[in-house]
């Protein structure tokens, strides 16, 4: 199984005649995710791909394909219109790859979101991939494999060379889940962490921090609390200079907080080794996992 | 984007906050006619993107004209944090009967606008939060109603014991601050301090302003904000390139698609024992342009003793790649070893072009890693 | 006993020491009204009456009295802020007597009173008066006499009138309410009548209304379909010219709707009686209740 | 508050609303002169506070200068509902390709602004939502969030059938709509017809914008959009003495305190064969100068030949307004008989008060109301 996707899961995808939006969409189709229908204002009517209708807005959309889940790949100035707009619609679940929003926009993008029970994933992030069931979003079907190995985590490609070293051990992922690297975003570490500690379909994790915010932190102190599984961290940034903005919107360390070293700490305390190197990644959840069966 | 203090006054200024007037000054002339305009005394302030100015000596209290031409002579020119100084605010010296500190950030836990204000003005927050955490009263704003008035003035009575004229002045300067705020798709606005005079007047003294770069295409005014001068010229060349690029010490240059891998890549370097040079995030699509100022803008620094590229490829074919790398070498003149590492589709086809190239090619993170150190140190 | 006080309900007045805040305060208090405290900003530490506290804050008032309910006299500009100010602190019901109150201003009110569960009475109102129990707002309390008949009314003066004629002919009241005369209040007559309905204090409602908006049409379907007890009605502006505003922002009978015939009409479809003249109202009860008993 | 459409026309404007340009005239020369600049063909359309303006002739199209000229000398000076038209607005005539309804108001059953639009434009939307209801499109901003920009558009492809271009100008006019709705704190606002060119160009032709009363405290700049001209002198004059006045054709002049009585009183004045004069509501404290300025007011009608308060005193104690009542009758010229009815807190010693003076008593509404109409009858 996997978490917050599932059988029922019919995705519409919004900016489907963009660039990247059509790319993508056809790697969604490719997976086999139920991709039910697209929206792109003006474009109401055409069909993509043969056999993916588009329509003017979110609202017809739903209203005509039942879809519950919108992948958006609308440019940062309406990114979070967007987001808005499939709320709105009622659909459950947002993941929104745009890179660039305003942090403001996501600000007051939260509430809304909040008041119609709407999760959101991103934005700026790549998205979710439950191997062998769904792919929302724009990570490389090739690097995942069905298993019971959750993964979170905060950017993308250091995402993939994690999940494609975990796959290349042999140990297949329940769900992949890039949460995005902005200060403000839908799901947090910590709700990635509550719903795969609630998925029957996880029995392992795999959590990639960075600098910046204390997401990890709180993360830490819930799984030590309340989730008995073998948990594994890596957090990317040690080296990077106090104050300066490394790419991601989120990643600075600031007045001396959200440092790596703050949350490797955090997450050993909490007894979650931490790795020193992506590749210690996969070794060291082999031994949490031998610990545990001794 | 940071911007100078007299930069955010004029953003806070715009909004009704009771900012001082003031001119800025880029000669020792300017800034002793700008205090004969003001009157005497008045402040010299170093105008520079990093904290830490008051100990530097970059802000003077100035009695005299004589005393303006001797701390603008001083402070022009000075470095600070290895930032020089080239201009400097001249602003009338307010007398002070009491401080406060007035600040707002974007809070992550929350995703709301977190308001920070304390009596103990003056001095750095940071500092107060260590020492006497208790004296800083925060609020996150609700965005759907903003910083409404009682929340405002309760904040106020609080900063000022119940003294309801300075609390109505501090909490219209909240709620004008929180309007700036919103307006101009802030990261951080702070007004350290705000002070009264012994006469009850409410000022805004000092003005710190960061501008969401996100937002930045919402505000095209803002760009004449940005201070070319004051940025480093290969983080200016990065920007100016759309990529994300931050200036380190060290001889490894680091060149890497997504901001996850490439902080991953430079503790990589450091865990093997070298000094990476820089962060860059080339982004998505590695197309031959980007690459082909990536590396302009890693060569140009004379540090760097070898350049390593850590591709993940994943969606996008690694023979693509490895094709815009040669291209992109192809147009410079390469002074420094070259290790790439790609992965994903097509690795295999990548690794064979790569192959009648000077490039050194690497099939994982940690060999291209140790690769790089090692041909770097052979060419010290 | 009556609606929306009881026992335990624990009063506040914000503005109570302007010219009618302390006039009518006193009024509360002479009526035993549990007042036990009053907020004016920049008067904290001053004691109104000799024995109610003054606070710079709803809150402060709040956390150092227990209270849950607030009355509100407070001017226009203000009076809106007020509303939220309480609401914030956590009050459970909020009376706001200030007349004049712009509509927009209660529009943005209402959402962040209904995200708190918090209940307003008003604005541009009497308030209400619970006989022998309490008296929140400015109903001359020599009117009124403890017993079982709800009033609902939106106007002021003329629900004395008609409560005084009640009183004159012995039959007491459960509580006497005047929910206000503008476009936007908080409780509005269907709310009144449902909370009516659930008393087991009140045997019978007198519902004055007037010209302007759907409010009695509303009651009256409910009325029809869930209450059974008796109830009569007074319709007021029925000589009233179209277009023009009647006192009340609220009394305007545009295009058409709102006029006094419609009223009548929809409450007399929903078998309850209207009164031509206001002296007719305690008649038509007695009628209507006879009618029952027989 | 009613304003002209030539202001509406100018709030909407300034809220970024595309308005044709012209400009008001109080003569025919003016009018030409206008006409003269903006170039014919023009239309020259009756500014009144009232409605149907078009089908009393108000409205008139102009392809020639002697047009203009004809046209607004007819118009200037018409009578359309009573309302005596002092200016006409000279605007140029529009080629019109498709029209719509735009409008706004303060819906009482949510709480919130409805937009409420049709493709049916031009024609009065009582009579679209008689005749075609399902013609009009509606929707209820949520003020924490106003109309946001999906749910702007998605109003516009309702309202064109999915005409993209078209869409996002009535998606772009709703919002600009609304936001002048609320920064004017408008009770209704209305754009009857917002066309359509042959170009496609999106045009707000007519503006019908009301003002909230309760809000003008923070408008002082609207005071200077009223027309005083326009307004019944009488109405003019209770609303200068803080009075809630409506004019009628009766001979009752009533005089009460509270809005809901004071309709209850007209109501009974009616329902016993009587016609009332006004609507006064004389408000919560009945002062003798209030009571003076309302006399003043009822007297100046020469229709009225009796007068009837109707108090409730409730907290007001009844001798103390019995007493502004007869210092009030003393210091005017008082022509007709007054029927005063006062009930509440020593209600007997007012009575004996009144019993000293021309005043008839009375002790309920009934009692009053009756006494006033044969009153009246008597001294017509």
């Amino acid at each position: 199984m996997a978490i917050f996707v599932d059988q029922n899961t019919r995705v519409i995808v919004q900016g489907i005649t963009g660039r990247d939006g059509s790319f993508h969409t056809q790697g969604m189709l490719n997976y086999g995710t139920p991709v039910v229908g697209g929206v792109t204002p003006g474009k109401g009517s055409q069909v993509f791909a043969d056999r993916v209708p588009i329509f003017d807005t979110v609202a017809d959309a739903v209203a005509a394909t039942g879809a519950n889940t919108s992948v958006i790949f609308v440019p940062p100035p309406h990114a979070a219109g967007a987001i808005l707009e499939a709320a709105d619609a009622g659909v459950s679940l947002v993941v929104c790859i745009t890179e660039g929003v305003p942090t403001l926009d996501m600000v007051r993008v939260m509430p809304y979101l909040r008041e119609r029970g709407v999760r959101l994933i991103g934005p700026n992030c790549p998205g979710l991939l439950a191997p062998g069931l769904a792919k929302l979003g724009i990570m490389p079907a090739s690097i995942v494999k069905p298993g019971t190995v959750g993964v979170v985590s905060r950017s993308g490609t250091l995402t993939y060379e994690v999940v494609w070293q975990l796959t290349g051990a042999g140990l297949g992922q329940s769900t992949c889940l890039g949460i995005g690297g902005d200060p403000v975003i839908g799901t947090t570490f910590l709700d990635a962490v509550e719903a795969f500690a609630a998925d029957p379909g996880t029995d392992a994790l795999v959590l990639i921090g960075e600098i910046g915010g204390d997401a990890e932190e709180r993360a830490a102190a819930y799984l030590q609390d309340r989730v008995d599984m073998p948990v594994v961290a890596f957090i990317a940034g040690r080296t990077a200079p106090p104050g300066k903005r490394m790419g991601h919107a989120g990643a600075i360390v600031t007045g001396g907080s959200g440092t790596a070293a703050d949350k490797t700490k955090a997450l050993e305390g909490a007894g979650i080794p931490v790795a020193q190197r992506a590749g210690d990644i996969v070794p060291l959840l082999r031994q949490v996992q031998a610990k545990r069966n001794r | 984007m940071n911007i100078h203090e007299y930069q955010g006054r004029e953003i806070l200024r715009r909004h009704g906050l009771p900012v001082p007037p003031g001119q800025v000054a880029d000669s020792v002339d300017r800034a002793v006619a700008v205090a004969k305009e003001l009157g005497v005394p008045v402040m010299v302030k170093a105008q520079v993107l990093t904290g830490g100015r008051g100990k530097a000596g970059g802000v003077k209290f100035c009695a005299t004209i004589e005393d303006v031409r001797t701390h603008a002579k001083a402070i022009l020119g000075m470095e600070i944090k290895g930032h020089t100084v080239r201009k400097v605010l001249v602003t009338p010296a307010a007398d002070i009967a009491a401080e406060f500190y007035l600040g707002m950030l974007v809070d992550r836990r929350s995703g709301r606008v977190l308001v920070m204000a304390s009596a103990e003005g003056g001095v750095e927050i940071e500092q107060v939060a260590r020492e006497k955490p208790e004296a800083i009263v925060r609020y996150e704003v609700d965005p759907r109603y903003g910083l409404l008035d009682h929340q405002a003035l309760g904040l106020g009575l609080r900063l000022c014991a119940g003294d309801l004229k300075k609390a109505r002045q501090l909490g219209a300067a909240l709620q004008k601050l929180y309007a700036a705020f919103v307006a101009a798709d802030a990261s951080l606005a702070e007004i350290n301090p705000f002070i009264f005079t012994p006469a009850g007047e409410g000022l805004a003294i000092d003005a710190k302003v960061n501008l969401d770069d996100n937002a930045l295409f919402r505000h095209a005014d803002y760009e004449e904000l940005r201070d070319r001068e004051a940025e480093d010229p290969a983080e200016r060349a990065a920007r100016e390139a759309d990529l994300s690029f931050v200036k380190l010490h060290g001889d490894v240059g680091c060149l890497v698609n997504g901001a996850g891998l490439a902080m991953a890549t430079m503790d990589l370097v450091k865990y093997y024992g070298g000094q990476p040079a820089n962060f860059l995030d080339i982004g998505g699509s590695s197309n031959p342009e980007k690459v082909v100022n990536a590396l302009r803008i890693i060569l140009a620094d004379r540090e760097v003793k070898a350049i390593l590229f850590n591709i993940f490829g994943g969606i996008t074919r690694c023979d693509d790649v490895a094709r815009g790398i040669i291209q992109a070498t192809n147009q410079l003149d390469i002074r420094v070893p070259i290790v790439v590492r790609l992965t994903g589709t097509n690795e295999d086809q990548a690794r064979q072009l790569l192959a009648k190239t000077q490039l050194v090619p690497a099939a994982t993170m940690d060999e291209a890693v140790q690769k790089a150190i090692s041909l770097a140190a052979a060419a010290a």
